[in-house]
């Protein structure tokens, strides 16, 4: 995996990863032969760097199991595209399905894993996607609340804080929730952390970042794994 | 007398369709979308409808003309906005269009259960959420669950890709998505369809939705790229 | 349509219809272009006597849409077997599809017409045809009580009497229900008797059989139709 | 690692069967009973255990004989007794079987119920009916449902046609029945096919039950008729 590391203006010593690294340094977690969706935002990107060497099976809740990369322009297919609506291909042993069909997947607790965005994170594992809560706008909530409800396990990947430098992860979502207590693990532009039953705990940290300098940037307490590691991109 | 479920056009497929009727448009993103039904539903002139579908449209055409005539008060739907949703987010923002904003898995479930007679059923989705709000919420085996109800249409407007006079289709890709339950819950099933082959010729393992669902099917072989 | 007619050793001056006769009758009087379930016993004979010129799909519950006639012996495909478990075919286009969409098919009125046998009928068209009651044997449902909750319309095959001679259509049904209140028309050995609001209406009788004689053998008042007709077999 | 959920024998497939496991049996009548599977369970010496099936067995082989085997307390079922259903009919008489009969509907939507995460649906089926003693009853829209709940399995035992190594099924004619709800159904779901074909030869617009829903399969080209 290579690609480019961006550099935060305001903070020196350490660097954020791009939205690629985050589905990057999420997808080589992923555990070999699970069944995954990816939601819309950063986690869609997961499927351009998926691990080599595992074979992990994607599944779009418009009815796809066997996502592939997204095609040359050239093979764009209009019937073929995933939930975030871009393009993709199906992987060999790849099958469509009727919409409820994908949603009892979803809902039945087939799935492994659901990588999703997030606008808050709590310390308890509240999840709030679906809505800023901005009445100006429509809302629109797609399958975040059925995946939030219904994988066996939900990773949120996103940015560390918002762009005005605000915790995502906070002590109580202030978003309308999408599932209550349901994220097991958190991909940010700056670390990787576990939400245990005894809070949040950091399992890696990118180069020269402290967990002093991440605690100003969360709300909810963090605690260092006893085997914390650098989160390096390679 | 043969079962010819073929119709001439889509003024006759979408023959019918009056002011206040609940549509429902199949289609998720642009994939399945029936756009030529969309056009004759808009043609025809219905006004003061209920849609219910994914999406709300984009572009200038199909869903999104629709709402833009101002002839749709209700939407129900998952996820209205998206890149292009102007037309819809105009009406909105006026306070023109009535938003039922539903989980995705619910909104499919609770088409199916439409058709498949059954009254409520109890799902995990959206529990502990503002979408939850209002509803029954009761604990089985010790987890909540939230009670929702069937979701009918009058007619559903459905792009597949072949048909037989029966009804039989068959769907392509991801183009699939909510057409076989929509064409289970509405009281008239109208489909627009690629190809047309003669009965028997479609594999019996292999059709999606049998002919039972379905009730007119129109030839559409234009295969012009829509602004949606 | 040509077929035995059995001849009572207690009548005389009629003759009854044979079961296969039962199910001619109400095969010529399923509406064009019907989806039809046919029960089993009597209603499933039904599918060798479909009317010439019309066109009816017939519907079994294990999930096929397009039934045919029995086949050849040599024909035979153990596959292929209706609700009954009898060898069948399948007509052009015909589909298969999972149980529970065979009963989505059912519950959700999408089917015109069930034709079901029965151990009683009641005036007011209560179906009991699930068990006998007789608690030496196991008992078993089926299909018949959601055919009887979800067909647009039920119609009952019977034998008009038991084998003991007692009515089959009764005041009250005596045996355990299988749905109160669905059964619209009755096919018997002796006549074509409708559901109505103001109760049982005789259409049609076998030749020299009178309504007298027919309400001996009935518990509830029937009333002769304005336009009965002889039951004649083609 | 590539996902190989082919197994070498039938002994290898129904490893892990235990005391007092539920287990769910494919087939209507004759059609799609996963007959070497049964022997299978039969073989594994699995006692105390719970059948879902439609029928209860026919014959002296198959789900007959495992009934016979004094190894199933209980069934849940919509038809047990059937022309040559003997060995069920004795145990039933003899009082060593309880039996849990369900409509045939609604034993395939408990199963999909379960295999979907819904937890509970109301069903016009049953209602006024013996089968419906002790179940909650509500009116919906002026009309009476029956309360139902999911029906899910240890192991499911399901007869296919052809499948792939990540375990897509498709099925043949009428011996789909209950397979592709019961594989949804179970926190283990075993196929026997008839056909093993590599990764890729399957068409994805025909693939009845898609891979997520199975975990073994094994391939069995013996085509002898059982005495069921």
């Amino acid at each position: 995996m290579s690609g480019a590391v961006s550099t935060s203006t305001e903070d020196v010593g350490f660097a954020k990863l791009s939205r690629l690294q985050i589905a990057w340094r999420a997808a080589e977690m992923i555990p070999d032969g699970s069944f995954v969706n990816l939601g819309i935002g950063i986690p869609t990107l997961a499927a351009n760097v998926m691990p080599e060497g595992k074979e992990i099976v994607l599944h779009s809740e418009n009815g796809i199991l066997g996502v592939g990369p997204g095609p040359a322009e050239a093979d764009r297919d209009r019937d073929l595209i995933n939930a975030s609506k871009d393009y993709v291909t199906l992987q060999p042993g790849g099958s469509f399905f009727v919409h409820s069909d994908a949603f009892a997947m979803i809902r039945g607790g087939h799935l492994d894993l659901a990588l999703l965005g997030a606008f808050q994170v709590a310390g308890n594992g509240d999840l709030a996607n679906w809505t800023t809560g901005d009445r100006r706008f429509p809302p629109g909530v797609g399958g975040a609340m059925d995946l939030a409800a219904g994988a066996k396990a939900i990773w949120v990947l996103t940015d560390h804080v918002t762009k005005k430098g605000e915790p995502k992860i906070v002590e109580k979502c202030s978003l309308p929730l999408t599932a209550p207590g349901v994220v097991k693990r958190i991909f940010t532009d700056l670390a990787v952390i576990d939400v245990t039953g005894n809070g949040l705990v950091v399992r890696e940290m990118v180069p020269g970042l402290t967990l002093e300098r991440l605690q100003e940037m969360t709300e909810p307490s963090l605690a260092l794994a006893d085997d914390w590691k650098e989160l390096s991109v390679a | 007398m043969p079962i010819d479920k073929i119709v001439p056009d889509v003024a006759a497929a979408v023959a019918g369709v009056k002011d206040g009727d609940t549509i429902m448009i199949s289609g998720f993103g642009f994939a399945g979308v029936p756009n030529d039904l969309i056009h004759g539903v808009l043609d025809a002139g219905a006004r003061d409808l209920t849609i219910i579908s994914n999406n709300a449209g984009t572009g200038t055409e199909g869903l999104a003309a629709l709402i833009g005539s101002g002839r749709v008060t209700r939407i129900i739907c998952s996820y209205p906005r998206s890149k292009g949703s102007d037309l819809f987010d105009a009406r909105y923002a006026a306070g023109e269009i009535d938003l039922e904003l539903v989980p995705q898995g619910t909104l499919s479930e609770r088409m199916r259960a439409a058709g498949a007679g059954v009254a409520g059923f109890y799902t995990p989705t959206g529990v502990g959420t503002d979408l939850a709000d209002g509803k029954e919420v009761r604990r089985f085996d010790g987890r909540d669950y939230v009670l929702e109800l069937p979701l009918r249409a009058d007619i559903a407007l459905v792009q597949a890709y072949r048909a037989d006079r029966w009804g039989n289709l068959t769907y392509r890709k991801a183009a699939r998505n909510f057409g076989p339950v929509m064409a289970m819950a509405a009281d008239l099933t109208v489909v627009q369809v690629r190809e047309v082959v003669p009965l028997g010729e479609m594999d019996p393992e292999t059709i999606v939705t049998p002919s039972i669902f379905v009730d007119r099917v129109v030839h559409i072989d234009n295969d012009r790229e829509w602004d949606i």
